[in-house]
């Protein structure tokens, strides 16, 4: 499997800059996802690898040499894109056989009926060889799309949000899989996506894009624990979190027009600025009988698995998350602490402060 | 406020059922949610309470007035549509000024309600701006501010979070929650997202194929599914469900390994499959709880898949195919590929249900 | 012709094929050259002729006289006659047509058993050739066995008008061909914006009491009138070059009671003298007013489909 | 894979949902009356056509009858006239003529109209010159347009939207203020009263259609099926054969139609730069009408063999026909 590098890539449409030097490295057999919002370049990044776009500027490194000049076809690459993904004029066999067939292969037919036979065992399509591409439903039409690239054999995988017109059980059902698949095949995979659940839970590394700009690129652990700006810090995590100013005087710090005020450790805060922004995952905020701090619970929304629960101190409201259901009553007094090594700092402009 | 009843109401569309008979009472100010996948009749259902939709057989009765046939102007009702409905050549103010100015309410009063509830919902900003100019979420707010300002006997609303971008979604859930608690206006709520449902419902009508399946709190809903739709449907992912043999107090996996019944079950299960039989065990993947030493009771798997949530690790165990069930674990849990483990389950969220009737089997005692 | 594919150009190692750039090229040409041959260079060369004082029958050479042509023209009452007969011909029948073919599409916008039918057969008329539905409508407007007067005094058929031999009928008698073939044109852009308005907005205006005369004003009218405009336009445009109906009707008769500009540039050109200079400069009198009504017209058609 | 429990419901997923407001006795009672205005005003719409029917089937001596008759013995006169020359006969001729065994049908149908067939008229030779200048400049302008279509869908050319308006005020202009010119250069050429001279000049006039409609069509595949194929080992020509065709062939197919429709519909072109070689129908018809005093049943099967091809094709191409009279500008 090919290792794909991005060296300073940049793209523009007509006034607009899809990708701002972009410079990024997936490992051979890699699975790493593009996690940003909508418009921030991800399909972009992935069009120009495969070679449907013309960058501006930078290379692209499949094993360490250029394919700046190579058309899509010679790239090699297979690209499953978010819909319209199938060929709607051929049957799912035709669609499976399609790329085997394409001039630069020279499969014999016999060779091609085999191999497809063997993706659709492996994706449990077999029944759907015959059907019409029209007839399928979302889940299958996913599948087939999934075998069509596998049955070439690729150099790389490129997969422009594939899951995310499927309800949300089927989702959940084809990301399991998907992963099983990339795992055992250990195919090199670059993966887009806007869902930041399916970037945490598939990826071995996320690159996280913003307006064009990579922004950090690390394990899902890194971005979730150390996110190195409030924009990367509140896109990962359900329920989102709490960024509020802060401000520190000597040891303590205190989140403003709030009743917060936290003692810290000594020597623990002296890199601070006087004012910054101070980040709580919900998780991190402990509602206990014992804890320092005090509030008024605005509001609950038990989600079964856990409990979030809107705890108002002063004009500012902090969430927390209790596992399980909860026994607090709306507009009840309650106290509450919080992780002391687990907070975020951030300045200004929000980058982390290390 | 109001309290609505729906007696024996039922939707057909030629031969086939869009809603088949229910009975269902919205009390005053309660917030009931009606959630089920997509083509389930929920929305017709709202739309059948709202007027918009004529009823085929049964009788809906508003604060006891029957009001079945009667035109959704008269019936006092507010209806905010998925895609806002907003007037689109019309600003801000006046489409929230709207239906007031329909029911020729005097300009003065007109202006102080629009002021009012512009206020409550702090698009004070956005007054003179044409709808098509605003964000997802802040057509949202108008929508809302429209049906706010007629101060009605109920809010019906019709996915209202449907069409928001992502990061609009958590904010407006909480937004409306607070909003029915300061106003507590009987509302009736329609969405195909179970977080959203847990999160925001009072009670819960979980629907699909045209029937209710089971109305209930959260946590009845999530802790003791009635079927196994149900079960399936709430949680992300949803209940763990295996199909096995019990037989003397124990659950036998489709591969063997055998699984001693809480006490309490036992009584249940003796009765409903009459000493043996074909069972389906459910449990929560919060229920679960991997093992490191061999201790009694415990259930035989390879690690599938394993991924990180952000607060917490998700396994996906293979307990025999086609079963593969996932069991929730904390962060720093690390398994292989393949690698053998055996997990054991919290006795206080174990549940069972009827294969064929697929019906939850209940305890006596609770 | 630079043109820069929005796809890849750069030609790939082996050039096994045609990058983007050259298949466009190869795609868009034979396009271009058919239409500057047949319409950019006849116009360059007409605009010459409109100078001289050249007939198409006269074997000499082309003289040239300046604007003595185009001043001439302007100078001739029947160059304003005609010109008048297709300004009143125009709003005679466009406004008509507006009128009917709004009413027809409020008609038929509710779905009903067999309107698909319907819809379709009041469309057949603007489909059929001009001059053919005039050559018919002459037959039904013949006084004596024609339907037309039957039908309109089925009582004494004897007291039959021959609408083709006065002025004023025989415009009237065009008119109302006119009408007949391109309502339909109106009512089918019509429909199309009515069936445009999603239904959540009436709805909405129903749990609000609007009344429906609100929701006609404020939701139905806003939605249609800018197809509305461009039905008004494109049929403006047609009037003003129209030559077929009025030849298989009138043949611009009685005298020059229904002749258009078009019917006088094809006397002026192609019969009598063929005085193809002076033909020439009334062409482009009349080119330089519809493209400057088309020009209108299809930036709005491009501003509509951007929508 | 965990196992999943088969849904049950309804299998047609309900779609179709009836608002109150239009259930309500009143509304009901106002969507029939609506529904038979229409078709009253339809069935209006169509009388010129079915009494022009009427009228090429109905026999010589019964054309001029007053009040016009409705019902009558349909007879082919008209239609035979229209295609043949003949000849009145005087009645001893008629009834000499009549007991000649070896009559054609044809001769026996002119025979009651008190007739002699001499030959083949003009007229059907005109239907053929329609018949194969419509088809030959519909193939031309349909190929290039659907090339050019491509390109300008496909790829955004500098310039494009001025290139398209350009392509679509030529379809504007007046054709008389085109063919002064043309008629001069054709005359010059040897192309006057030619139909390769007309077959270019039809092309030319329905590519600027053909390639503003094909455009509409084209824009709707999605792009994603080429590129898809051009990742799996397609050229950029072979993409747009393999996936693009198949998916564009009901466009196809319309286009060709319309641009039938109007080159078959043509007067004015075919009027000043064809005589007699070339001739089409159009600018025939009229003549027909001033050489014969009352055969109006000729008349009438004239226009009608004209119209009928029409009147199918606009029903079979229902659903397009919005797009077509808009220059595939709106396609709702």
């Amino acid at each position: 499997m090919a290792e794909i590098v991005l060296q300073n890539i940049t793209k523009k449409f007509s006034h607009v800059v899809a990708l701002n030097d972009v410079s990024l490295c997936v490992r051979s057999g890699e699975f790493m996802v593009l996690l940003g919002p909508t418009g921030a370049g991800k399909t972009t990044t992935l069009r120009v690898i495969a070679g449907l776009e013309k960058q501006d500027e930078g290379q692209i490194l499949f094993d360490g040499n250029d394919v700046s000049t190579h058309t899509p076809a010679d790239r090699d690459v297979a690209f499953v894109f978010q819909q319209y993904s199938l060929y709607p004029t051929m049957s799912v066999y035709d669609n499976l056989a399609f790329p085997l067939r394409s001039p630069l292969r020279k499969m014999a037919e016999a060779d091609i009926k085999a191999r497809v036979q063997q993706v659709a065992e492996l994706l449990r399509i077999t029944h759907l060889l015959e059907r019409k591409t029209a007839r399928l439903s979302g889940g299958e039409m996913q599948r087939v799309s999934i075998g069509r690239a596998i049955v070439r054999r690729p150099r790389a995988f490129l997969m422009d949000e594939p899951l995310s017109n499927l309800d949300a059980k089927l989702r959940e059902a084809l990301r399991i899989e998907l992963k099983h698949i990339q795992k055992t095949q250990s195919s090199t995979t670059l993966f887009v996506t806007h869902d930041q659940i399916e970037a945490l839970t598939m990826a071995d590394r996320i690159g996280v894009l913003f307006e064009g700009k990579l922004i950090q690129v690390g394990t899902p652990t890194d971005i979730y624990d150390r996110p190195t700006t409030t924009f990367v810090a509140q896109l990962v995590g359900t329920p989102r979190i709490n960024l509020h100013k802060a401000s520190r005087d000597n040891g303590t710090l205190h989140i403003m027009n709030s009743e917060v005020s936290l003692p810290m450790p000594p020597d623990t805060t002296a890199h601070l600025p006087p004012t910054f922004t101070l980040g709580i995952r919900p998780e991190d905020v402990k509602i206990t009988p014992t804890g320092a701090l005090a509030g008024q619970v605005v509001l609950i929304e038990p989600l079964g698995v856990e409990t979030v629960v809107h705890i108002r101190a002063g004009h500012q409201t902090l969430l927390s998350v209790v596992p399980g259901m909860t026994t607090l009553k709306l507009h009840e007094e309650v106290r509450f602490d919080v992780e002391r090594e687990r907070l975020h700092f951030f300045n200004s402009d929000g980058a982390r402060i290390l | 406020m109001a309290t609505i009843e729906l007696i024996q109401v039922e939707k057909k569309f030629g031969a086939n059922y869009a809603v088949k008979p229910m009975d269902l009472t919205i009390r005053d100010g309660e917030f009931l949610v009606l959630l089920g996948p997509s083509g389930c009749g929920k929305t017709t259902t709202l739309r059948m309470i709202s007027g918009l939709e004529s009823v085929t057989a049964g009788c809906i009765k508003l604060n006891g007035r029957d009001v079945t046939w009667i035109h959704p102007s008269q019936r006092d009702i507010a209806f905010v549509f998925q895609f806002f409905a907003l007037y689109p050549h019309m600003t801000v103010r006046d489409n929230i000024a709207f239906p007031l100015q329909a029911q020729q309410v005097p300009r003065a009063e007109v202006n102080r309600r629009v002021d009012e509830v512009v206020k409550l919902l702090q698009i004070e900003h956005l007054l003179n701006s044409r709808p098509g100019a605003l964000s997802s979420g802040d057509q949202q707010r108008v929508s809302l501010a429209r049906a706010l300002v007629r101060r009605p006997a109920a809010f019906l609303m019709d996915e209202p979070l449907g069409a928001l971008d992502a990061d609009y979604r958590e904010t407006m859930r909480a937004e409306i929650k607070r909003l029915h608690i300061d106003q507590h206006a009987t509302s009736v709520y329609v969405t195909h997202d179970q977080i959203e449902a847990m999160a925001m419902g009072d009670r819960i009508v979980v629907m699909s194929a045209a029937m209710v399946q089971q109305v209930g709190t959260p946590a009845e809903v999530y802790y003791d599914p009635a079927n196994l739709f149900v079960a399936r449907f709430i949680g992300s992912p949803g209940m763990n469900l295996i199909r096995g043999q019990y037989e003397q107090g124990q659950f036998i996996f489709p591969r063997g390994d055998r699984y001693t019944v809480p006490a309490n079950w036992r009584p249940a299960l003796d009765k409903a499959l009459n000493g043996a039989g074909e069972v389906i065990l459910g449990f929560r993947p919060e229920s679960g709880k991997v093992e490191v030493q061999q201790t009694d009771n415990l259930i035989k798997a390879e690690v599938y898949a394993s991924d990180m949530h952000g607060g917490f690790s998700m396994l996906h165990l293979d307990v025999g195919a086609p079963n593969v069930v996932h069991i929730r674990a904390n962060r720093d849990t690390d398994f292989l590929m393949g690698e053998r483990v055996h997990f054991g389950l919290d006795p206080a969220m174990v549940r069972f249900f009827h294969p064929q009737s697929e019906l939850a089997i209940r305890r006596e005692e609770n | 012709m630079a043109v820069t594919a929005q796809a890849l150009s750069s030609s790939a190692p082996r050039r096994r094929h045609m990058s983007d750039a050259s298949l466009v090229r190869l795609f868009i040409i034979p396009t271009l050259i058919l239409l500057i041959l047949w319409n950019v260079f006849p116009l360059f060369y007409s605009l010459y002729l409109s100078f001289t004082n050249y007939s198409a029958i006269a074997n000499k050479a082309p003289e040239w006289v300046g604007f003595a042509n185009y001043t001439a023209i302007l100078s001739r009452p029947s160059f304003w006659n005609s010109f008048i007969t297709t300004g009143v011909y125009a709003i005679l029948s466009v406004s008509l047509q507006t009128v009917l073919g709004f009413g027809l599409a409020l008609l038929l916008r509710q779905k009903f058993w067999g309107s698909g039918i319907i819809t379709t057969m009041t469309l057949v008329p603007m489909m059929l050739s001009p001059v053919v539905v005039g050559m018919f409508w002459k037959l039904i407007y013949n006084p004596s066995y024609g339907i037309f007067n039957y039908l309109l005094n089925p009582l004494d058929p004897r007291a039959a008008t021959d609408m083709l031999r006065f002025p004023n009928t025989a415009m009237l008698a065009v008119v109302i061909v006119d009408v007949w073939m391109w309502t339909p044109f109106v009512m089918l852009l019509c429909l199309s914006g009515l069936s445009a308005i999603p239904d959540y907005l009436y709805e909405a205006a129903a749990i609000d009491r609007a009344s429906a005369w609100f929701q006609f004003r404020r939701i139905t009218l806003p939605q249609v009138a800018p197809l509305l405009m461009i039905a008004i336009l494109f049929r403006t445009i047609e009037a003003l070059k129209s030559f077929d109906l009025m030849m298989g009707l009138t043949g611009g008769g009685p005298g020059n009671a229904t002749e258009t500009v078009s019917i006088q540039l094809y006397r002026l050109a192609f019969q009598g003298q063929f005085a193809t200079g002076r033909a020439s400069a009334l062409a482009y009198i009349v080119l330089i007013i519809v493209i400057s009504i088309s020009n209108v017209y299809i930036r709005y058609l491009n501003r509509l489909r951007g929508e | 894979m965990t196992t999943t429990f088969e849904q049950t419901g309804p299998r047609t997923p309900v779609v179709e949902s009836i608002r109150v407001d239009k259930l309500s006795p009143r509304s009901r009672l106002a969507g029939r009356a609506r529904a038979i205005i229409a078709t009253v005003l339809a069935l209006i719409s169509l009388i010129p056509v079915f009494w022009i029917i009427r009228t090429a089937f109905i026999p010589l001596n019964e054309v001029t009858a007053i009040p016009p008759k409705i019902i009558f013995t349909p007879s082919l006169e008209g239609l035979v006239g229209l295609l043949t020359d003949d000849r009145i006969l005087s009645e001893s001729a008629l009834a000499a003529k009549r007991n000649d065994p070896n009559l054609s049908f044809v001769d026996r149908v002119m025979l009651n109209a008190g007739r002699e067939v001499v030959g083949s008229s003009p007229y059907a030779s005109q239907l053929v010159n329609s018949v194969v200048i419509a088809g030959a400049s519909t193939i031309l302008s349909v190929f290039f347009g659907l090339l050019s279509a491509y390109a300008f869908s496909r790829f955004n050319i500098p310039g494009a939207g001025d290139l398209l308006f350009f392509i679509l005020s030529t379809r504007m202009l007046p054709p008389v203020v085109v063919t002064i010119p043309i008629f001069l250069m054709y005359r010059s050429l040897g192309l006057h009263d030619t139909h390769i001279g007309l077959i270019l000049l039809y092309t030319v006039f329905n590519l600027s259609f053909s390639v503003w409609l094909l455009k509409g069509f084209i824009d709707e595949i999605p792009r994603e099926y080429e590129e898809a194929a051009l990742v799996d080992g397609y050229t950029r020509l072979q993409a747009f054969r393999k996936i693009v065709l198949p998916q564009a062939l009901t466009g196809i197919a319309a286009t060709t139609v319309f641009c039938l429709i109007f080159a078959w519909n043509e007067y004015a072109f075919a009027l000043m730069l064809t005589s007699q070689n070339a001739r089409t129908a159009p600018p025939a018809i009229p003549s027909i009408l001033g050489s014969g005093g009352i055969e109006w049943n000729t008349i009438a099967s004239g226009v009608l063999i004209f119209l009928i091809p029409v009147v199918i094709v606009t029903f079979a191409l229902r659903k397009y026909l919005l797009r077509g009279v808009t220059f595939g500008a709106i396609r709702k």
